[in-house]
């Protein structure tokens, strides 16, 4: 799950290392204390959101992670991710490099491709673009952006007009 | 992943004065129990974190993570 | 009103005579039962019948004084004395300038200076002139340890709180300057050592090692003299001297003794032995606490508990006999389902949260969010009085949801779900804010941002309460029988004591006998034959007939949980599954083996475990021998283990009297860090020392060597008194070596039962709740849990076997209502929920054509695993559900944040 | 001659406390007698106990 997440920050333009998973036991006061101080630390080093190095500006990031939410919500990544589960949990191995290359092979490109779609909507929403335009928006090539963009013409959702993308008028 | 969209900034340092928000989703049998053993013992940390009790890490979607950022938090702490 | 009026004023005793209150008087703001009473020793109406004021103010006519005494007849099948401790006698304390002097106070005294509802509200001021002082003394051992007044035993419990009040201290006032005078640090509890250590690093403290016969006074100053180990002699100044006064008999122990017909020890504590320690002399008169001599808390409370077993266990055939039920009233089903209407209830904790926190501020901030209708601040509201007013104010304002912006949900969230249920409110509807433990305790230092954080959780607390949702209380019942781990003392006393209560025990040993370290001991501490002690035990544990006995047997796995555990047992490679209702561990310890000191090199370098066993086999080794050197804290307290073995220091002066008994001529010395020969033990010492046995100071920078030559054996060591090395050649050279604990870190896993650092099992609580542990249904007695004494694991495991009981007792358990529930129309029945629970709580079944999964409630444990990888989220989990979580995540941006 | 299912408990300390609630829940009735108007003994005095300098009420 943390695994997930981080690769799907990083895809949407959010530094993973400000997601930590960290384990302290409830004997272990002195370890919370030393973790979280620390962890603190490195956040205030990063700056705020959307400030650090490769990081989206803030209101991409409100958008973009509004799309990643409702990614999340939908039903194809989540059987990725429960199924990616499922076998770890059946193989019991949890090193790190298979938990890594099962998220990156299985579970992201269905999260990045349910995101690419929801940011679409919400980015048409906003006015008529292009798929240069598009592409650059999305942080994605147009290869990506074609599929889910023809699907949603042929649904009606969306109009073409000379070569701009725009939602269509129900 | 398509390197060349990556919007570069310059790596602004840490600004002085700059107060993190942070959410933290905390297991109420291990980090929980761990936090309020340090309150007990008078640790001092930053105060920067605001906590969400779940009863093992394992309660936590991906869709929380994601919504704690989108709703302005600078990092999510998630501790078993 | 009554105190307002009482012309009479009375010297409070709850604050240590540092206050004054009236005749009739509240002792505490906690205080249970929490009315008012009227001193009967100070009131003018009962004294001289005149008066009567209060009686005539008290609007609620509460108060009557043709009340007269009465005498009550009760039938009762047990008694348990448990008088507790008095105080040491003003005569002793003023030699030490007690009384004569304004700025010497007795400890007691000064944890009410220090304390936040104490009479200075925790300002720390000399009672002459209400100035700071700046040099403070405690004096250590007074009243203990001394035979000049008839105390010759050690109080056990003062060296734990004079660290702590220092602590406290300089926590108030950082410029202390703080010292305090041990003869011997004895700080021998579970984790005592190392929490004194980082005090000390902490926050500076003075240790000095010397015990100081005096204190006059010299301009305003308290004046100190005292010599320190090398024999010099020293003199200071001091603002303030604090007396760490021990823990004397109680003063009414003889009428105690008359009145039950019992026996007290020469100190005239209740009389007992260590392999009974909890029984009086006379039959069924118990004892638990300080009157069976001096203890602290976690020890009191245990004994209490082994004492609540051992009556349980005699008076068994009468169980539920005389027992009445608690009602609640039917919930209030049409409030619950209203708009929420939300209290907020905003706690100072006396100082503890208001002293950083800006109570008004947060309450009137609560004020401002939608649902709430009410918000007010408490004092303390864990308080009897508070709760009252707070079911009252829920009753008035009709509130259906309640938020206790206080202390942590951990420990306290069962008291307010209790207030809510008595009320007729589902108990699932209060939600916590923890603005102590995770807020105003880790910030205070930083009172504004903690204030704004306290703010934030509590609107992600109101956030939440408007979606809490009334949820059942399921109960499950309970397979009347436990599983008991180890076979050793502790071990086999808890299956005694819970079979003797009437249910069936299974007990497992790893080896293919019984007994644990008790079978390498010669002689229990009070000298008795250890090996008949194992003997008559082991008996009654075979005769048993609610004991079955699996030696050369080792726990594979457990599964379930309280009421209903199912465990594999593996004996000689066959599996054996049993159900059982508890658990409860015993898995013991091991001696430390020592590392250095050249143990191994030869037959005349051992521990004191195998001092004994080569004395059990006969004392031929003793023949030509003429020196022997101990040396103490062998791998313990900072050697190589981190904690104090506790036992070791008791033991080695046992041995050493017992090797002056089989050859008086010898030479005993014994090389020690600190001597914790706490309690009645101190005897032990002071014989040893009377009998020519020589103890010599180490510190952990100069251990002594061990050199063995060709011929024979050296010990090499400083000491402190001539300032020079000694050279010993020694015949015997014993090795106090330390206590490790057993291989636990399987068990734990297989339990889930969390580790301390050093390696023994963790208690749920190491106060109120020390042999339990964090999983329900699981207990905790003897070396598992620490190292400790045979006494002490007795005890100990009785107070295991005790909680243990209680569940098999009741027949029932109730299962927390956090369960998992699964919403069958939207479950594609997948399976990725099944197979990731880790308590194997869901399982599919078939519903129509199609597979469905379901809860099994009471093995749900409320992880919520199984909400967060369902792909269809059709899985809720009560108390967190994904609204309610997500509800605290906007509420989480101070500006809120818009559902997307 | 049956026994009774009741017991006193002298003393109401944190021991006596202990006890009684522990005898309550295994299912006796239980005296709990205190000289003192309020239980609680020397431990409600405390401020905080060692080591962990944990509330002591």
């Amino acid at each position: 799950m943390a695994e997930t997440c981080r690769q799907f920050l990083a895809d949407c333009g959010i530094n993973p290392e400000r997601l930590a998973l960290e384990w302290a036991s409830a004997a272990e006061a002195p370890r919370f204390v030393e973790l979280i101080t620390g962890y603190v630390n490195s956040i205030k080093e990063k700056g705020e959101i959307g400030s650090a190095e490769g990081e989206a500006d803030s209101e991409t990031i409100k958008r973009r992670l509004a799309a990643a939410v409702k990614a999340a919500e939908a039903r194809k990544p989540r059987i990725a991710l429960g199924n990616l589960a499922k076998r770890l949990h059946k193989e019991g191995d949890f090193s790190k490099e298979a938990i890594e290359k099962g998220v990156s092979s299985k579970i992201l490109p269905a999260l990045r491709a349910e995101r690419i779609k929801e940011e679409l909507l919400m980015l048409l929403a906003q006015g008529p673009m292009d798929m240069k335009e598009l592409s650059k928006a999305l942080w994605a090539d147009e290869g990506e952006i074609e599929k889910p963009l023809s699907q949603l013409v042929k649904k009606g959702v969306i109009e073409e007009k000379d070569g701009k993308y725009s939602l269509a008028d129900k | 992943m398509a390197q060349q969209n990556v919007v570069k900034k310059e790596s602004e340092m840490a600004q002085e004065g700059f107060e993190p928000r942070i959410l933290g989703f905390f297991c109420h049998w291990c980090c929980y129990a761990a936090a309020d053993s340090a309150g007990v013992s008078r640790y001092q940390y930053p105060p920067n974190v605001r906590v969400i009790r779940v009863m093992c890490t394992g309660r936590i979607d991906a869709r929380f993570i994601l919504e704690a950022f989108r709703c302005g938090a600078d990092g999510v702490f998630t501790g078993g | 009103m009554c105190t307002m009026y009482c012309p009479r004023p009375v010297v409070d005793t709850y604050n240590e005579r540092l206050d004054i209150t009236r005749a009739p008087h509240i002792d505490y703001a906690q205080a249970i039962p929490s009315s008012y009473y009227i001193d009967a020793k100070a009131c003018l109406r009962v004294n001289y019948e005149t008066c009567n004021l209060c009686a005539q103010t008290c609007t609620a006519g509460a108060i009557d004084f043709s009340q007269q005494p009465k005498e009550l007849e009760l039938k009762v099948g047990a008694v348990v004395l448990t008088p507790g401790f008095g105080r040491v006698d003003d005569e002793v304390l003023e030699r030490f300038g007690y009384g004569r002097f304004p700025d010497v106070l007795t400890a007691f005294e000064f944890e009410r200076l220090t304390c936040a509802s104490g009479p200075t509200e925790g300002h720390i001021v000399r009672p002459s002139d209400n100035q700071v002082p700046k040099k403070i003394a405690f004096l250590q051992c007074i009243g203990s340890r001394d035979e000049t007044c008839g105390n010759g035993y050690c109080s056990s419990v003062c060296c734990m709180y004079a660290v702590k009040e220092a602590s406290v201290a300089k926590e108030h006032e950082p410029d202390l300057d703080i010292s305090i005078f041990f003869m011997d640090v004895r700080t021998m509890g579970k984790g005592f050592d190392e929490a004194r250590k980082r005090a000390q690093e902490k926050y500076g403290i003075n240790v000095i090692r010397a015990r100081v016969p005096r204190v006059d006074q010299v301009d305003g100053k308290l004046a100190l003299t005292w010599t320190t180990g090398d024999g010099e002699h020293h003199s200071d100044l001091f603002d303030m001297v604090v007396l760490s006064v021990g823990l004397e008999s109680p003063e009414d122990a003889e009428t105690i003794a008359r009145v039950t017909d019992i026996e007290l020890n020469h100190y005239n504590f209740c009389r007992t032995s260590v392999d009974s320690p909890l029984l009086s002399s006379r039959g069924g008169v118990l004892v638990a606490g300080a009157f069976q001599g001096p203890k602290d808390i976690p020890e009191s409370v245990t004994q209490a508990s082994g004492a609540a077993a051992i009556a349980s266990e005699l008076l068994a055939d009468a169980r539920n006999s005389q027992t009445v039920t608690v009602t609640y009233p039917d919930e209030d089903k049409a409030l619950e389902e209203e708009e929420p209407r939300i209290g907020v209830f905003v706690c100072h904790c006396g100082v503890n949260i208001a002293g950083v926190v800006d109570v008004k501020a947060v309450r009137d901030y609560a004020g401002t969010l939608p649902g709430v209708v009410l918000y007010e601040d408490t004092l303390y509201s864990c308080s009897q009085d508070a709760l009252k007013s707070i079911a009252e104010k829920i009753k008035e304002n009709r509130l259906n949801r309640v938020v206790i912006s206080a202390c942590s949900p951990r420990t306290h969230e069962p008291l307010f779900q209790e207030t809510l249920r008595s009320i007729g409110l589902n108990p699932a509807l209060v939600e916590m804010a923890n603005i102590r433990d995770q807020c105003a305790w880790v910030h205070a230092q930083e009172p504004d941002k903690a204030t704004e954080k306290a703010k934030d959780l509590v609107r992600m607390a109101v956030a939440k309460a408007r979606l809490l949702t009334p949820l059942d209380q399921p109960t499950v019942d309970v397979t009347p029988s436990a599983l008991v781990i180890g076979g050793g003392a502790a071990g086999m006393s808890a299956a005694l004591s819970i079979a003797d209560q009437g249910y069936k025990v299974v007990l497992v040993e790893r080896s293919k006998e019984l007994g644990g370290n008790l079978k390498r001991l010669k002689w229990t501490l009070d000298g008795q034959d250890a090996s008949k002690v194992l003997k008559d035990m082991i008996k009654k544990v075979k005769a048993h007939k609610n004991i079955q006995v699996f030696t050369g047997s080792q726990v594979e796995s457990v599964s379930g949980y309280v009421g209903n555990f199912t465990s594999a047992l593996s004996r000689q490679g066959k599996t054996e599954m049993i159900n059982h209702g508890v658990i409860v561990l015993a898995t013991g310890g091991r001696e430390y083996k020592p590392k250095g000191y050249a143990y191994g090199d030869s037959t005349r370098i051992v521990t004191q475990l195998e001092l004994e066993e080569k004395l059990a086999r006969g004392r031929g080794f003793l023949r030509n021998a003429r020196n022997v050197v101990m040396i103490q804290c062998v791998g313990s307290r900072g050697d190589d283990m981190q904690h104090c073995s506790r036992l070791c220091c008791i033991q080695a002066v046992k041995n050493a009297l017992k090797l002056k008994e089989l050859k008086p001529e010898l030479n005993i010395y014994i090389f020690y860090r600190d001597m914790r020969t706490y309690g009645f033990y101190e005897d032990l010492y002071r014989e040893a020392r009377k009998q020519g046995v020589k103890f010599i100071r180490y510190t952990l920078d100069r251990k002594p060597e061990v050199i063995k030559q060709s011929r024979g054996i050296k010990v090499r060591a400083f000491d402190e008194l001539i300032g020079e090395d000694l050279e010993i050649p020694a015949s015997l050279v014993v090795l106090s070596a330390g206590i490790a604990p057993g291989e636990n870190e399987e068990l734990s896993k297989i339990i889930k039962a969390p580790l301390t650092s050093e390696g023994f099992f963790l208690e749920a609580h190491a106060k109120l709740r020390p042999v339990e542990v964090a999983v329900d249904g699981v207990y905790l007695c003897g070396l598992a849990h620490g190292p400790k004494s045979l006494e002490e694991s007795v005890a100990q495991a009785k107070a295991a076997a005790a909680k243990a009981t209680i569940p098999l007792a009741k027949g029932k358990v109730a299962v927390a209502p956090i369960v998992s529930k699964v919403d069958q129309d939207k479950c594609i029945g997948c399976g990725i929920c099944e197979s990731l629970c880790p308590f194997n709580a869901i399982v599919l079944e078939k519903v129509g054509k199609r597979k469905k999964a379901k809860t099994i409630t009471a093995s749900c444990k409320g992880c919520g695993v199984c909400a967060s990888h369902c792909p269809t989220i059709a899985i809720s989990m009560g108390g967190f559900t994904d609204e309610a979580i997500m509800a605290q995540i906007h509420a989480f941006s101070p500006e809120g944040c818009e559902e997307a | 001659m049956a026994k009774s299912g009741a017991i006193m408990v002298l003393g109401g300390g944190v021991a006596g406390v202990q006890t009684a609630l522990d005898l309550s829940e295994l299912g006796y009735y239980v005296y709990l007698v205190e000289k003192k108007a309020s239980i609680g003994g020397v431990m409600a005095q405390l401020d905080k106990t060692f080591p962990t300098n944990d509330c002591s009420l």
